[in-house]
This record gives C-alpha cells, structure tokens and sequence, in this order.
C-alpha cells in the first residue's frame, strides 16, 4: 500500500481505466496541452494523444451533451467540468438529458458518461466561483452523484463510475487534493451507494461526506481527546443514498450531527436528517443537527470566507448542544 | 430518380400524413395526450434526407419527430401504441409523442428541450470518428433552435473536430408563433454556418427529390473530409405549433399559398411527369397506408397499458438506487 | 370580492403594476403575439405594445440574463420562462448573477428582476417538461422564491415581487391555474416570507405550498369527515422560509406531514422536516412525513405519471400512520 | 490626435501595467489571494476603448477587470483595498480582483463565469434605449468566450432588438492554454458577428489610437442607426492567464516577438513621433505613478477587514430573509 494523495488516485484511476478500456477517453477545458488546471490529467495528453485527451472550446453545454451523446453510442467519456460551478451551464444536459434518456426511451438508450467536477470553497475565490451545490445534482432521480472524502475511496469509485452503465457526477473537493491516505497498487474497485464508517464511536454519529467528512473526522479527534467517543459515516454517495450505516449508528448514540460544507437550507443534511428522523423517530434523543455553509455568497476576503464555512468548532459546538 | 424510389417515397410521405391526420382525431378524442406536434407540410424533409441515409447512419431530431421515426422504418404500431400510452411503444408509453426513439434503426429519439439533442448528436458523430466508421449523424432541427446555446456551442466543437455530421434545419420559418424574422438578427439562417466554417446549402423543402439529392451530397462531401453540413431546408408547417395554437401570428393567406406546394402534391406531379405510375396506382398505396394506419391503430389499441411496477423500471441500468 | 381564476390574478396583478410603473416591462417566449402560451398576457402585446411586451427568440440563457441586465440599469423586468424546466438554461444567470451581483459588487448593484416559471407535472408532458424543481433554486441565498396556492395570494405575492428591491422566482403551478378564488378589486400586496395558516386544526399539521397545498387542502377536508381535524400551512415563499406558523401548529399537534409535488429526496419536505425536528424536538410525538413525487423521471403514460404524483390519498395515509 | 490625450492615456496605460506589477508582488507575498488576472500587454485595448466612451456609456468585462476600473476612473486606492480584502475596497472585500465595480463611473464590474455579463451587458443596453437615451454599452469578453452560449444568444438578441452596445473582443489569441484555432472553428473572430448583422471591425489592439478610432467609429454608427457594433480587437497578454500557469501552451519567442509591440512602447514611439513630449515628461509621468500605486497600497494597507457581520449584509436588498 502507498500513501498517496486524492489527487494522486484520481490520476492513476484515470490512467488505469484508459489503459484498460479503448472506450474511455476524457473531454474538457484544458485537460490536455495545460495537463488539467488541477493537473489532474498531467502528462495524460502525451500518453494518449490528442484523441483520447480532448481540449473543448469554453462550452459547457456542449461538453455536458456531446460526451453525454457520444456515450450513448457506445464510449466511455470522461468529461471534466473545470469547476463545478460552470457545471450549472449543463445542468440541462445531465438532468435533462444523460439521466433521463434510459428511462423516457423505455430502456433502449444507455448513456454511461461520468462528468468530473470540482466543488468547494475556502480560496478566495468569491460569490460565482466557491459553490458546493451537490444537492442540487443529488435532487434528480437517473443521475448517480458520488463525493469522495479518501483517496482509497476516490480510486476505487472513479472505477466503479466509469465502469458503472449509468450516468455519474464525480465531485472532487479541491481541497481534498492534498490529502494522503493508503491505496493498494494495482486495480480495485468500491462499490458505488455504500456508506462508509470511517471511525467508530458510542456518543454521538457524524454523518458527513467530502470536505465534511474530513472536517468530522478532526472534529472526532478532538472530542475524543475531552472523551466524547464520534462514530464518523462517510455517505460517499448521495444518489444512491445509503441510509443502512447511519441507521445502525444511530441506534446505538441516540444522536446525530450532520455535517456539510454545502448551504443548509434544502441542503445534503436536510435530506439525511429528515430520513433519521422518520426512519429512526424511536432512537431520537435529542434533536438532530446540521453543520453547513451560513446562507450567504461566498465573499473573498480570506477571514469572512473562512467564518462562513464550515469547521471542527462548529461541529464540536453541535455535538455539545446535544449530548 | 429511379421510379420505384419516388413511388417509395410517396408511399411514406402518404404514411406520414395520414399517420399525423390519425394522430389529430385522436387527441380530440383524449386518447393521446400531452403535447402532439405534427409534421404536417414538412414530409418531404425527412422522407428525403432519411431517404439518403445509409443503415450505418444516425438520426436524431426534436419533437416534431414522428415522420423520422416512419422514415427509418419503424412500424406505425409500435409508434401509435406510444401515443396511446401503452407499453408495448416503441419507448414503452414513457415518452409519448415528443419521444419516439427507434435505437436498433439508429434512431436516436425526438427530445423535448429545444436544442438539448444537438450536443447528443454532435456526440454521436464523434463516437463514429473515434470509431473510425464512415458513418454520419442526420441531426433535425427547427430554425427556432438555432438561436439558443446549444446550437452554437454544438456546431463550434463539430467545426473544431471535424465530426461526421449533417445539421439539417428543418426551416418551417417559425418557432411557435415567432418568424424567423423576429427571431434571428439575419434571417437568412444560413449565415448561422459561416462561424463554424460550414457551406451551408439551401434547399427547397417542399421537394422530396431535392432534400435527397442535398443530404446525398452532404453524405459525400463529409466522406471528401469537407467536415461537418449545413443544410438550410426551406419548408412550412401546415397545421399549428402543436394542438391548440390560436394561430395569430400568420395569415390563412400565407398558409393557403404554402398549401399549393404540399410536398406530396408536388411529388405526384414528378410522378405523373416522369411517368412513374398513374393515378390508380398512388390511390392503391394510399389505400395500403390507410390500412397500416388501421392496424396500427387496432395494434395500440388492444395492447395493455404499462404495469405499476414499469414506473420504476428502467430509472437506472444497474437497479434502482434509493 | 370578485371569484377569479389564478390565471387571471396573475393576469391582473401583471396588467396593474404594468400601468402603474412605466419602468415594468414583460420579455419571453411567445409572450406578446401568441398572448403567452398559458394565455396569461393575453391583449398585453396589444395594450402595451412590441417595447413593454417583448418576445424573445429561444434564448433562455439571454432572457434569464438580459432582463437581469435591465434590471440593474433601472428597469423592472418580469421574464417569463416559457416552463420552469427550460429555466435550468438559465440557473447559472439567475443563482450566479441576479442572486449574486448586489452581495459580490458590496451592495452597490441592485438586480430587481422578476422570473416567472410555470411548473409540475401530471399533463403527460413527459420526463423534461415535468420538473417541479423548487428546492433546487430555493437553495441559494441571493434569491426570493415564491409559489402561491391561491388567487390572492398570486395576485398580491406578484405585486410585491415586482416591487421587490431583490431578484425573485414566482413559480406557478398549472393545475392552479383554472382554481378560483376571492381576490380583492383593486391594488393590495401580500408580503414575502409569510406563511399562511389556510386551515385550521388540532390533529396534525400539513405543511405544503402551491399545488401541494391543493392537495393538502382536500385530504384536510376529507379527513374531517373522519374526524380529523388537519391544520394547512402554506408555505407560499421557500426563500425566506417563515417557520414560524408550521412551528406554532407544531407545538399544538404534535405531528406534521410535510406535502409537496416536487421529488422527495433533497427536495423541500427534507428541509421543512429537518427544521421541524430541530426547532420542535419536545412538541414531537410522531415521525414527521413526506408525502412527495416518487423518484422516477415523469413518464407520458397517464395512469403511470398519475400513480408518481402526490393525491389526497397519499395524504391521508400517511396522516393515519402518525396519529 | 491631441497631445495632452496622449500623455493622458500613456499615464493610465502605465499605470496599468505598474499596478498590476505591484499586484502581483503582493500575491507572492500572500496578500493577495483568489485568482488574479493581469492584463499586461492588452493596457491598449481597455484604456483606447473607455478613452472614446462619454460619461454617459456603460462598461461591463469579465474577470480581467483591472484596467476597466482604472480607465473608467477609480481610485486605484479603492481597487488596491479590494484586492487585499479590505471593507474600503470597491466592493467592500467581498469581490476580489474577478470582481471590481464602480457604478457611480457606469462601470459594472468584472464577471467570472465566461461569458456570464455578457447577457447583463446587453440587458443594461436595453435599459437605456428603453428608457431613451444615447448611452451605449461597451461589453467586453476574450476570444475564448465567443464560444459559449451566452455570447450567441446576446449577440442575436441584440441584433433583433438594434441595442445600443459594442462587442468589444479582446482577441489576447488564447482562453487559457487554447488558442483561437484549437477553440474557435473559423480561428477569424470576425466571422462570428455576420449572422447578428453585425459589421465586424479588426483592430490593432496594441495600437491605443487605432482602439480610440475603432470605438470612437462604433459609437457614432451606433448613432447613425446601423445597430449593435462588433469589434475584433488583437491583443495579447504578456503573462499568463492567472497566477501559476505552467504556460506550456506557447513558446518564450512567440511571447518575445509580441513584447516588440508592447502597447506602452508603442504609444511612447508615437508621442515622440508627434513630438508631443520629452522623455522627460513621460519620466516624470512614471514617477507619479509610482507615487499613485504606493499611496494605494499604503491606504489598502492600513484599511481595516471587513467586521464579521459584513458577512450577513448586501444578501439582499430588503433585509436577510432566514
Ligand atoms: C429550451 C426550450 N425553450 C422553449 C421551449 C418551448 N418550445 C417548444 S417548441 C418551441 C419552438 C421551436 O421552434 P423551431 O425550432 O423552429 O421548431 P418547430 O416547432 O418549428 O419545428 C418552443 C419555444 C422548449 N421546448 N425548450
Ligand atoms: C463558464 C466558465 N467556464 C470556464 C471557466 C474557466 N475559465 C476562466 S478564464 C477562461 C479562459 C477565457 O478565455 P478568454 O475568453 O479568451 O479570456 P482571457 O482570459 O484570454 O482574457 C476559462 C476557461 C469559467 N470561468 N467560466
Ligand atoms: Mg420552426
Ligand atoms: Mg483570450
């Protein structure tokens, strides 16, 4: 096993899975000559050439549309939306489109694209530039939507994703890029719509995903230096959305605290805490709570930005009002 | 032209017709719902280009799609029994008028979204280049999409990589009750093909020999690597928008001179000219297609409606996640 | 008090405050000519002229972002997207721009502009033209999203919204177009961010809005003559959300079905249910519910899509588990 | 040409350039953060343009917006605060370099969604021929957003509705690491304008007189009822796109044989062709210029951070809905 980081995994999932599959190709701004402006795809240009690694014109629809067409007649594309923020210019074509036409065609069409995307706030990027709008994408029935929070996970998903006959939205936290973690050499997969328990606990249940996980996990750490004992699950997935693990933890805490780096309101944690409360009314000890982005645009100056995230702090603050 | 051919496509363009005047009666009666959008005026255009195509070729349109499903071949039952809602459509009762689809004739469907089928198309074409095939996309669409996004972002990337597809604007001059004149700075909509390095060609679309011969050469010249066509089809659309437009916004006048170009009322007169058959004859195949029409119609009628448990079938491939 | 339709509220309140502001003016596809394809500015084009009624080519992208232009530079635009589903054109205009551009520039730029959406499904319109996609543009701060239930409140919510300072949604359901209702001659607003008590009751609290609210209304009405007697909330605004009624019914009845026509995972009963269980926690006797849109893509077939959709029938059942 | 107007824009022109140059020494210092765009090399193009635009014209851009706010007149001390953050910066902190505005000056920012205010540019044009007056837009974009949709919807709905604005191209010949032949089917950007019947105009974009000419010449055509202008204007930028561009996209050489036509060197050569001043002046001209940028800094320096319940004001307009 080596400790590599998110960035590292995503990379060799990508080059794995193009050396595997002749179908798969990948498509998007500046994924080739530049080497990917998060050098996701460093080096991918000269392995592959200019057939497989696709600069596209500034155009999002049609990068949503075109790798979505061209995946439904067969390919396996890869399209990368620089951030994910330009994503909501092909919110038509995904929605509308790649995670409608096996259905509204009765089964006939498959559409197996994956859209890669980067999210996340915390660089000063302002208001247009910093969302974390996975909700929104998780809202539609036919699209799958994976946000990884390890750099084991992140392989093993991408791999799943682009092996998967349905359409998926792969959401990349940049600042998870940094993170290392083990990764066994070599091929492997992890089951798409499977939560994760990432470390377990007796007092209270964090259930986050992404940035959130990571954030929950620190959060963990330090309660359990004051002896509060967190069970961390890792959703990985929104669509599908594994209740089972969060459940199951919430049987035994009695206590749950959600944790997003998205907006709260109509949110990722809206949608869990819902489930927990109908699902799991007779456990329920205290309320559950959210830990999410304050409802404003992100502004730029550093130390605004950062008090309108999310940070263990907050999570700390929650789990305190609960217990 | 061979005469077997123009008798062929007499015969499809009486199909498509009579298909769409069934169609109408049958949203009066509320059997078929939703939005119904007829080709009416226009059946020259599909007949004609479909008629160029090769089996390896892709069609692919908007909603005002049934004459291109008739055209690949699809049985009208399969078609009707769509309409009517049942399960044995050819997309099971799930897409209705506006989304016909025949996927093992390479026809990629009708869609709703206003331009949203020309990205799939121009991907379409790209997965045949990656391939390395000679085939090539026929992608439809009306003069209205040409002024959203999605057209010119679609039309840029098959510039850049020089895919194998023909863009065929089916120009019935209006996009709901908007003139192209209102619509389009230029209305020539041909001027729409210069950014992307396209010659485009104007074609007379109440003309069946003509479409043809136009997407013939369009086939061609993509196979001489001239890159992706354009084709500026000039045709008018008889009935309203869909059913139920007030029709305010152009004049019975306008409508009747249009009339005396009826596509098929043209090809008769090239029929008669050329001395393909006599009039006995096309009221043979007319009689033939009123047939088909009947039992495509007894077809859906008698077949069931999809079970309760179709409406969670087919949401994803690989099951249904929650 | 005249009984009018909803359409003609709309119509009414459209035509009155064109009167009144020189600066309001309607831009759209088919708005003017055609009278608006759900016939709402019928006689406008006629009234006003080609300069205050404008049609639009297909552009979704540009109505969404011209008019906010125009609203920016003094005027008071009411765009009309033909249906809420070809609005996702335009999101990126409407939650990165109109929404962003008065907090991004430090309140320097004002966005006055009004979109106007019809939505929901159940006209065998099929997957695209279905969406009932609330949550989705509820989610970002920047924006006002309304979608009245009744009459009055169309009238006098619209009123309001094109006297807002703020950029606003008004989301139209169109099966509450031919319901009728009293609606006042003459000039009158109704707030923003004030919901409704439209019924009142001790058993349960149905919380819903627009053609939710519909729905809730009628299993109200029938589970009365059961015996039960349903408190209705109509939310009428997602953003701001006014919590306020839904919690003071809370605390009275101690259960609550949350009623929406939109998808139920990430949609708007996860936010109403994940508030409810956080802010009302003691009043809590029961589960709360969700009765919401099954989560499929809309099919054409009119038994199939009725069968996806929300009815009293759905209501009540899920009231009987509770109580 | 007027000869205190050329030393008027030698002055903003370098005055460009050294506040950039200052910017980006403060983002290696960390004081700055986000993306930070310079426009070094292309000070031509914004500066000529504003210098023809009267006080009643509007100007909008993308994210490479400083030069914009500069021409139109802010004090670059307000701009220098916003850069670093601070509540006294143009947009109180909270836009960063992307996101400069002034609209007291009608200057309304830069945008960072390619091609997202190209839309609200053209709306603002609308507003103005709404409300009857003779102001007109100047909206600038890169040659890398004439690619997205925004940009051929705008354009088509300002030819239909005869705006009064001006598509100004700043033609730098890449959007990031693609040049216009690998993004742009027809790589001559000027094609673009013909099917919104628009006359597009080519510029020499390092040449601040011929920009000055060029918008000078839209303005009036514009005026003489000719509808929406276009203008093709060749630039280049002499650093990368953003802070950290591997800049593997293009050689050192193609780079050195631009920077003989720096715009500044250019404007120099022809103040001292025309005689209008002595190196002297232009000297001393660079001096309080450097003392502009100093006193900049140090205000933006010594400005305070936004108060944490910044973070809650400006949502909306009407107070903050929960
Ligand atoms: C994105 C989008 N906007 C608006 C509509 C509503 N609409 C359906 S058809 C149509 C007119 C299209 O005109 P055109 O492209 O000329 O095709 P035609 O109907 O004439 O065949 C409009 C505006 C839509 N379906 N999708
Ligand atoms: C919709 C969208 N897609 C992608 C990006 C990322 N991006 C930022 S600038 C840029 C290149 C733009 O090039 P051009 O329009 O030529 O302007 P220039 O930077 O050369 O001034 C890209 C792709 C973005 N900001 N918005
Ligand atoms: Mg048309
Ligand atoms: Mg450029």
């Amino acid at each position: 096993m080596a400790l590599i980081t998110m960035r590292q995994a995503i990379t060799d999932a990508l080059r794995e899975e193009m050396r595997r599959d002749e179908r798969v190709f990948i498509m998007g701004e500046e994924v080739g000559v530049w080497g990917g402006t998060y050098a996701v795809t460093r080096g991918f240009f000269d392995e592959f050439g200019a057939k497989r690694v696709r600069d596209t014109p500034i155009s999002e629809m049609a990068i949503g549309g075109v790798s979505a067409g061209a995946a439904m007649n067969g390919l396996r594309p890869v399209a990368e939306f620089m951030t994910i923020n330009f994503a909501f210019l092909a919110l038509d074509q995904m929605i509308n489109h790649a995670a409608k036409v096996h259905y509204m065609f009765g089964g006939q069409i498959k559409c197996p694209v994956v859209y890669r995307a980067v999210g996340g706030g915390g660089r000063q990027l302002g208001a247009t530039h910093s969302h974390t709008p996975d909700a929104v994408f998780a809202h539609f029935p036919g699209l799958i939507v994976i946000s990884p929070s390890t750099p084991y996970d992140a392989k093993g998903l991408l791999k799943s994703a682009i092996r998967s006959e349905d359409p998926v939205l792969f959401i990349e936290h940049h600042t998870l890029y940094q993170i290392r973690g083990e990764v066994p050499e070599g091929d492997y997969t992890v089951p798409i719509g499977v939560s994760n328990v990432r470390r377990e606990g007796r007092d209270v249940t964090l259930i986050a995903y992404a940035q959130g996980a990571q954030v929950a996990m620190e959060a963990a750490d330090q309660l359990a230096r004051e002896g509060i004992e967190a069970e961390v699950i890792d959703l990985r997935s929104l669509r599908p959305l594994d209740m089972e693990p969060v459940l199951a933890s919430f049987r035994k805490t009695f206590r749950a605290v959600i944790v997003e780096e998205g907006y709260r309101s109509y949110g990722v944690g809206a949608e869990i805490a819902a489930r927990l409360q109908e699902e799991g009314f007779d456990y329920m000890d205290a309320p559950i709570k959210r830990v999410a982005q304050y409802e404003v645009p992100l502004p730029y100056s550093r130390e605004l930005e950062q008090s309108a995230l999310i940070n263990k702090d907050r999570v700390i603050t929650a789990v305190k009002e609960i217990l | 032209m061979n005469k077997a051919t123009l008798l062929e496509w007499y015969r499809q363009m009486v199909l498509v017709r009579r298909f769409e005047q069934k169609c109408a009666e049958l949203y009066q009666l509320g059997k078929i719902g939703g939005f119904l959008h007829l080709y009416i005026g226009q059946e020259a255009v599909a007949i004609g280009s479909i008629g160029a195509r090769r089996e390896q070729d892709h069609v692919i349109t908007a909603y005002r799609d049934h004459a291109h499903a008739l055209a690949v071949g699809t049985d009208p039952k399969f078609l009707m029994a769509e309409l009517l809602g049942k399960a044995t459509g050819v997309s099971k009762g799930k897409g209705g008028s506006m989304h016909f689809a025949d996927v093992k004739r390479h026809f990629w469907g009708g869609y709703g979204i206003v331009g949203g089928h020309v990205p799939l198309g121009t991907g379409i074409a790209l997965a045949e280049q990656y391939k390395g095939t000679d085939a090539v996309v026929l992608c439809y669409m009306g003069d209205g999409s040409t002024n959203i996004g999605y057209f010119h972002e679609s039309l840029n990337m098959a510039g850049v990589w020089d895919l194998p597809i023909i863009y065929i604007i089916e120009n019935n001059q209006y996009g709901m009750g908007t003139s192209v004149e209102r619509a389009s700075a230029v209305p020539d909509i041909s001027t729409k093909a210069l950014p992307y390095g396209m010659d485009p060609r104007k074609v007379d679309g109440m003309n069946v020999v003509e479409v043809y011969e136009a997407t013939n050469a369009a086939i061609k010249a993509i196979h001489d690597g001239k890159g992706p066509q354009f084709l500026n089809v000039i045709t008018y659309r008889f009935e309203g928008h869909s059913m139920g437009d007030p029709l305010r916004y152009r004049t019975k006048s306008e409508v009747e001179k249009w009339r005396e170009d009826d596509p098929i009322g043209v090809l008769e007169r090239e029929i008669y000219a050329k001395k393909a058959a006599s009039k006995d004859k096309l009221e043979k195949i007319d009689e033939e297609v009123e047939k088909v029409i009947e039992e495509a119609v007894d077809f859906a009628e008698k077949s069931p409606f999809p079970s309760p448990e179709a409406l969670f079938e087919d949401v994803y491939v690989e099951g249904q996640p929650a």
